[in-house]
């Protein structure tokens, strides 16, 4: 990460912007450190969570570039034991929605698991499991990685070929498109 | 003879003459049969006179913090209500008084009356057949339902059986079944009661015919509104100032008002007091969740400290 | 018959068929009704959740409101039950979104309906005396360990429903149906969920701990309520005793296939292997030659 | 007609710089009343005071509307002014342009405008105001302290040197307090006991305090000079008098290693006769009657005997048996002492925070995770071990020894935001005398700040880091969990950015916050005044008022008041014995005349006013038959409740009456 970060640069949209989209307030962390202590997928990462929030605080760009916003798996882990009830999972998110916007997304696989995952629900209303797989193993290029797995579970029909999908489709989909009206 | 009003008498009669109280109130028939009045009775003979029909109306418990002999009194269940009132305030003694309940199926509310059958102040004879009121004006006899008439309030009783007192005299009853009418719209908001109460008080002549008939009222010469304070309160036929006087008066009663409607029928130029009160009533609840009327032992709470109220924690 | 509205959610029409089918057995056994919500859609889920929070609560809203005629709702997979759990806590304030929701024809009155896991239920269910009588074979002498992972108890203001860190329903139910629950350390700690496709690597060293550390406290088997942790846990547990230092293997198994087991259900409906089935026997009659 | 002068006050830029002081001076002529108006650069400076003494004389001023900051800043100073211009320090009104205006308001205009407003309505108020004189009350020179830890037994002996009697409470068998728990005390690791041990002592052979253990405040009436105490002393059932302290009872309990002690924070037994350590005192046992066999065994007098059957007889009374003075007295029962006083000195002191409520941390269910008050029992050489650190779980050395800071401390999920300010001097200190007792232990102190600020308390810190040899790592730990018979410890190091894993660690002290008594809402309650949110005691003022409480002639010590340390214990200690000095200096004390009355004619008799009263001021009095509420004037406090519970109008507040009110909002609506 090289250079030092110029304080004076705070962005203060980008961090206006972080807090409305996940709902937290970024000043309430004073950086315990607790969410990097407990968090299951921090020692995989390039920067751990308190180190995502710090940046979130600066309204650091840098932080978009992370991957560590794509792989938080959501586990309340850090939610649960914050002293300052911080959701740290959702704060993550944010950053990867304006990740995604700004073309700095640092792991793709996981960004199209995301994508393709949305677009499932999007185009049935439920989630196909057996075109997610399909699409992750394309992402991923591990085309023939699991595949032990993969054919005993397509045998016992826990694949089924086609997704269900739902009948009020059309409804279904005007909740992805109206946007909350306080946003404009 | 009506088995009830016999057993009261009985009642009343053997009290007084057992030296048990000094003075019962009941109520007595008024200058017509549809206005029953009340009686004070301290003899036998006056005793005798005790009525108890769907045209007793009057809460008779307003007396009682006037009176401090041996009191007995004759109540239903809404004046009843007021009794605990006045016990759980101290305002008056549990061992002077003698309470007789009577079931009550209702009581007929006189404008409703009146709009049925015309002007009750001519009536010749009134009474309750079956389920029907039957009223004699000018020689002719005008039929209605009971229901018709009675007033909202007991639409919606359940204590009719159940009086806080001594002893209980009479049958027990069913209640009347009928629709309480409101004039309030369901979405009725502060814009709607302003017209609605600026009209209404534009009536008022500052009589003070509903706080005296008010058992919560016992503060009589000593009254705020005594004060007659210029622009607050003050004594000019003005909806404004009225509605100051009304208000303040509400809010005088806030947790003590049983909402008997005694003000309302004292009010010679038909003021729905009912629905000020009541609405300040639903307010109390909410907040205090306390039911006027309840308890004997419980002060309304709108007179009560709690050492948390001491600002502690927040 | 109590009745509860079921969301079954879409792994537990595939991939966790057999928690879809040893929940309904095991119910059905109970006297608890379940009735499917008609045309359910996803829970909005964490991934659309991180996409737009506000459409994930819209989408689970509209299940919300499809269920509030039937009952309370019952929704096996943790990640269902908080999607729809904290969607009941946000349409209380969110004004916006009732009004996105009322746009596609769907009304949600606050307060009209609730949300419980499968675990939940089963608890109630055990607490309420409900199994009792129903318990045929115990499964004495079987130690299990309860795996909770972590959107079953946590966030605890959202789940409401027991100790985020030291969970112990799972543990009543099991020794309601005769099995021996062990204390062990790694009981709310995240399998990785979803990230077998992303991060393989990261995801089968947090597979690894979990297990080692119920083998570690002498476990026959570990025991879920998630379709995503039951199949981080049971897969690939040859690939990691090789290269991941996994101590053995060990079965791992929805809660509700145990129970069912325990019920004399049959093993068609409950989707358990033989192995198992020969595992809980030969527990049950170790049990029986010591006691 | 009123002859009301109008003086507003710059307070420098204060209100000048928002508030158009000239204009609102200028408007302030044309209020009716009004005589004189002017403005001043500083109202309270000697020169604007004699401005305005010389206005009255000259204008022949009787009312005063002063413009300026808060009352609470200068109100007496201006009464104390008006009163040397020959006025009733009474016929003066402020209108704070100050705190309500110009410190409030950002627009200019609005700002004059509303500081216009606001004179009228004081000119409107004062308008109506009578003098109003004081009243004298007699001062009962005798103080009460509630509790007997470290600040409660300096208060004593400070306020017992000047020569006043005192009462020391204390609900526990013995004084001493947390103080006497505690091994050694940081920065100078002096013996905590043997420093302590003195004092109580001195406490039990002062000739002007009297010592009240086992024993509990129930009820306090009264006021400033005046209060009236019950006190409840609970059966001991050993006759203070007549113990002599040989113990010999104590040995022959049958229960003797049957009950957690509290003392020892429940790490060691004591028996259902006992004293809770060695230096108690007084050093006379109780008989724990939750535990007592013979207490707990149906008295034979009140059994019904059927015929046949022999009278069952009570248990054990083996400690009876053995004392030789006959001191144990089975029979001895609750006695309520009432007691007048002219003080109350609170030093009730603090609890620590229950770890049971971090699931994270094994919720108090991991032998090996104990926390810091444990420690300094298990370190004590009088404690459980004798002063052998071990682990409880197998009674081993510990090679691993990690101390966790804030645990129940800034962690506003749990409650606490707060930082309880000595968490991190004590872990320093249990840091060091690890390594002077275990050499080769490994030790660790997760920390989120270092809050060393006190005298020599950073040196301290940074000897357990350079001398000592303690680790410091700069992350909250997320989670512990046992693993073969260790404790496993995940954690970060926030300063390299990374998560941190811990293995084979032996032992784990939690640095536990304080927190407030528990019942300690209930005792505000009984005295009449009042908590923060936290349960501690409020000040009147934490700057210039720290040791005051908003019910006059009560004072707090210690920490009751916030977490604080044995020197700032003290120090408060001192100071409350300083203010019962002041207040006991007086025969008399003036009272503030700004009290309820009630005019009997106007009073209607409905007792609102006297259930209301959170003094219990008001009582109902009869004269020929009529009744009316009337008001106790030393007991009132000027609250005003009764005043607006009166339906009538009969009870008003002097110097606030509806009158003036009513006159200040007829002025601001320009009626």
């Amino acid at each position: 990460m090289g250079a030092s970060v110029q304080l004076r640069s705070i962005d203060m949209d980008l961090k206006k912007e972080i807090e409305r989209l996940s709902g937290q307030k970024l000043d309430a962390c004073y950086l315990c450190g607790k969410c990097s202590a407990g968090c299951p997928v921090a020692p995989y990462q390039d920067i751990p969570p308190h180190v995502v929030m710090r940046m979130a605080q600066w309204g650091s760009k840098k932080v978009l570039g992370s991957k560590m916003i794509w792989n938080c798996a959501s586990c309340g882990t850090c939610y649960t034991r914050c002293p300052n009830n911080i959701d740290v999972a959702r704060v993550c998110g944010a950053l990867s929605q304006i990740s995604r916007r700004e073309g700095l997304v640092a792991d793709k696989v996981a960004a199209t698991l995301r994508e393709k995952f949305v677009e499932s629900v999007k185009n049935n209303g439920r989630v196909h499991e057996l075109s997610l797989v399909v699409a992750m193993k394309m992402a991923s290029r591990d085309y023939l990685g699991d595949l032990d797995i993969g054919i005993p579970m397509f045998l016992k029909g826990k694949f089924p070929l086609f997704g269900h999908k739902i009948k009020d489709l059309n409804n279904f989909q005007k909740l992805f498109d109206s946007k909350k009206k306080g946003d404009k | 003879m009506d088995k009830l009003e016999l057993q009261l008498r009985a009642k009343a009669i053997e009290l007084l003459e057992e030296g048990e109280v000094s003075i019962i109130i009941g109520w007595g028939p008024g200058w017509n049969s549809t206005k029953a009045t009340p009686v004070f009775a301290r003899d036998g003979e006056t005793a005798e006179k005790l009525i108890f029909n769907p045209f007793c109306f009057n809460n008779l418990s307003v007396y009682l913090p006037r009176i401090s002999e041996k009191t007995a009194i004759i109540a239903k269940p809404c004046d009843a209500g007021s009794i605990v009132a006045l016990l759980a305030e101290g305002k008056i003694s549990r061992d002077n008084l003698y309470i007789i309940g009577v079931a009550c199926q209702g009581i007929v509310d006189p404008v409703k009356l009146e709009a049925a059958v015309g002007s009750i102040d001519d009536a010749t004879a009134a009474c309750l057949e079956g389920d029907n009121i039957v009223v004699e004006i000018d020689g002719e006899a005008k039929q209605v339902s009971f229901a018709e008439v009675a007033l909202d309030r007991c639409m919606s009783c359940n204590q009719q059986n159940n009086v806080f007192s001594d002893v209980m005299v009479g049958e027990p009853v069913q209640p009347v079944v009928g629709e309480a009418r409101s004039v309030v719209p369901e979405d009725a908001g502060a814009a709607w009661w302003r017209g609605f109460w600026s009209k209404e008080f534009d009536r008022c002549i500052r009589c003070y015919a509903c706080r005296e008939a008010c058992p919560a009222c016992y503060c009589r010469d000593n009254c705020a509104v005594q004060a007659l304070r210029e622009r607050w309160t003050g004594p000019r036929l003005d909806a404004q100032e009225a509605l100051m006087f009304h208000a303040q008066r509400a809010m005088h009663v806030a947790g003590r008002c049983i909402e008997c409607g005694a003000c309302e029928r004292a009010c010679p130029v038909g003021i729905p007091l009912t629905l000020l009160h009541e609405q300040v009533g639903k307010a109390v609840k909410k907040l205090f969740n306390f039911n006027v009327g309840e308890k004997v032992d419980e002060r309304p709470p709108l007179e009560t400290f709690r050492k948390e109220e001491l600002e502690s924690g927040h | 018959m109590p009745a509860y509205a079921y969301f079954p959610g879409c792994s537990l029409e595939a991939s966790a068929k057999e928690f879809d089918t040893s929940f309904r057995a095991v119910f059905d056994k109970i006297g608890v009704g379940l009735k499917e919500i008609p045309d359910w859609s996803c829970c909005g889920s964490s991934q659309v959740h991180k996409v737009d929070k506000d459409v994930a609560t819209a989408i689970a809203g509209r299940n919300l409101v499809l269920a509030s005629d039937i009952g309370d709702i019952v929704a096996p997979c943790a990640f269902c039950s908080i999607s729809l759990k904290e969607a009941i806590i946000k349409l209380e304030h969110e004004g916006p979104i009732r009004s996105t929701l009322i746009e596609a024809g769907l009304e949600y009155l606050p307060g009209s309906v609730s949300v419980i896991s499968a675990v939940e239920a089963t608890y109630r269910a055990v607490e309420e005396g409900l199994i009792d009588g129903k318990v045929q074979s115990p499964l004495t002498g079987l130690k299990v360990a309860a795996y909770y992972g972590c959107l079953l108890v946590r966030p605890p203001k959202i789940a409401q429903f027991d100790d985020p860190e030291n969970p112990s329903s799972m543990e009543r139910i099991m020794v309601a149906v005769g099995a021996a629950p062990v204390d062990w350390s790694h009981k709310t700690e995240c399998c990785g969920n979803a990230y077998i496709f992303v991060n393989k690597d990261m995801t089968l060293n947090l597979v690894r701990d979990v297990l080692n550390a119920a083998i570690e406290a002498n476990a026959d088997a570990v025991v879920t309520a998630c379709p995503l942790c039951q199949q981080n846990l049971a897969m690939r547990q040859p690939h990691m005793k090789q290269n991941y230092g996994l101590k053995r293997e060990i079965p791992v198994l929805y809660f509700t296939q145990l129970m069912g087991a325990a019920m004399n259900i049959d093993g068609q409906q409950l989707g358990l292997s033989g192995n198992i089935v020969r595992l809980i026997n030969k527990r049950q009659q170790e049990a029986k030659e010591v006691g | 007609m009123a002859r009301v002068g109008v003086f507003i006050c710059h307070c420098g830029a204060n209100i000048a710089g928002k508030v158009d002081v000239e204009a609102v001076s200028e408007a302030a002529i044309n209020i009716p009343g009004v005589v004189y108006s002017s403005h001043q650069k500083y109202s309270c400076s000697e020169a604007g005071q004699k401005v305005i003494i010389d206005a009255i004389k000259e204008n022949r001023l009787d009312r005063v509307v002063i413009g300026s900051c808060s009352p609470k800043m200068h109100e007496n100073t201006f009464r104390k002014t008006v009163q040397q211009a020959g006025l009733n320090s009474y016929m003066l009104e402020i209108a704070n342009l100050r705190e309500h205006v110009s410190w409030v308001t950002a627009d200019k205009d609005e700002a004059t405008k509303k500081a216009m407003d606001l004179v009228k309505a004081a000119v409107g108020k004062v308008s109506f105001a009578k003098p109003l004189t004081p009243g004298q009350v007699p001062v009962e020179k005798r103080a009460l302290v509630i509790g007997g830890g470290i600040a409660g037994i300096q208060a004593a002996l400070d306020i017992a040197d000047m020569g006043y009697e005192v009462v020391m409470v204390e609900r526990e068998p013995s004084i001493g307090g947390r103080m006497a728990q505690l091994d050694k005390t940081f920065p100078t690791l002096d013996c905590s006991a043997c420093i302590l041990s003195p004092r109580m002592v001195d406490v039990a052979q002062h000739p002007n305090i009297r010592l009240l253990t086992y024993s509990e405040v129930e009820n306090v009436n009264g006021y400033v000079g005046n209060f009236n105490v019950i006190i409840r002393k609970k059966a001991r059932f050993v006759d203070e008098r007549i113990c002599t302290g040989c113990l010999e009872c104590m040995g022959k309990c049958p229960l003797k290693k049957k009950i957690p002690n509290e003392f020892e924070n429940g790490r060691a037994p004591r028996g259902a006769i006992y004293v809770p350590f060695a230096q108690a005192v007084p050093k006379v046992p109780v008989i724990d009657k939750e535990y007592c066999r013979y207490l707990l065994s149906p008295d034979p007098d009140k059994v019904e005997v059927k015929e046949g059957e022999k009278k069952p007889k009570r248990k054990c009374g083996v400690c009876a048996k053995v004392c030789t003075q006959g001191a144990v007295d089975f029979n001895q029962q609750d006695e309520l002492i009432s007691e007048k006083f002219g003080a109350i000195v609170l030093a009730t002191g603090f609890n620590l925070f229950d770890h049971s409520k971090y699931g994270e941390y094994g919720a108090g269910k991991i032998p090996d995770v104990i926390t810091a008050l444990d420690f300094e029992r298990i370190v004590n050489s009088s404690g459980p071990t004798e002063g052998k650190i071990v682990r409880p779980s197998n009674g081993e050395k510990p090679k691993r020894v990690v101390f966790i800071q804030c645990v129940g401390s800034r962690d506003e999920a749990k409650g606490v935001p707060y930082c309880s300010r000595i968490c991190c001097m004590y872990t320093a200190k249990q840091a060091i005398l690890v390594r002077e007792k275990l050499p080769d232990a490994e030790i660790y102190v997760f920390y989120m700040d270092i809050r060393a600020a006190g005298k020599g308390y950073e040196e301290f810190v940074l000897r357990a880091q350079r001398e000592y040899g303690a680790n410091y790592v700069r992350g909250r730990v997320s989670r512990i969990y046992e693993s073969n018979g260790h404790m496993v410890l995940k954690a970060a190091d926030t300063l390299v950015g990374m998560p941190v894993e811990m293995d084979d660690v032996d032992l784990v002290v939690l640095a536990t916050g304080s927190i407030a008594r528990e019942d300690s809402v209930e005792l505000a309650n009984t005295i009449g005044i009042t908590t923060d949110n936290h349960g501690f005691i409020s000040e009147v003022h934490p700057k210039l008022r720290p040791v005051e409480v908003p019910r006059e002639g009560v004072f707090a010590c210690g920490a009751c008041l916030s977490p604080r340390d044995i020197p700032d214990a003290v120090a408060t200690a001192g100071a409350v014995a300083a203010k019962v000095g002041v207040l006991f200096s007086n025969d008399i004390l003036m009272s503030d005349p700004m009290v309820a009355e009630i005019d009997p004619l106007k009073c209607a008799a409905c007792g609102a006013c006297v259930s209301v009263c959170p003094y219990s001021a008001i009582t109902m009095e009869e004269f020929r038959g009529k009744k009316f509420a009337k008001v106790n004037e030393a007991m009132c406090q000027g609250c005003g409740t009764c005043s607006a519970a009166c339906r009538p109008g009969a009870a008003q507040l002097k110097g606030q009456t509806d009158e003036q009110i009513l006159r200040s909002i007829e002025a601001v609506l320009q009626w």
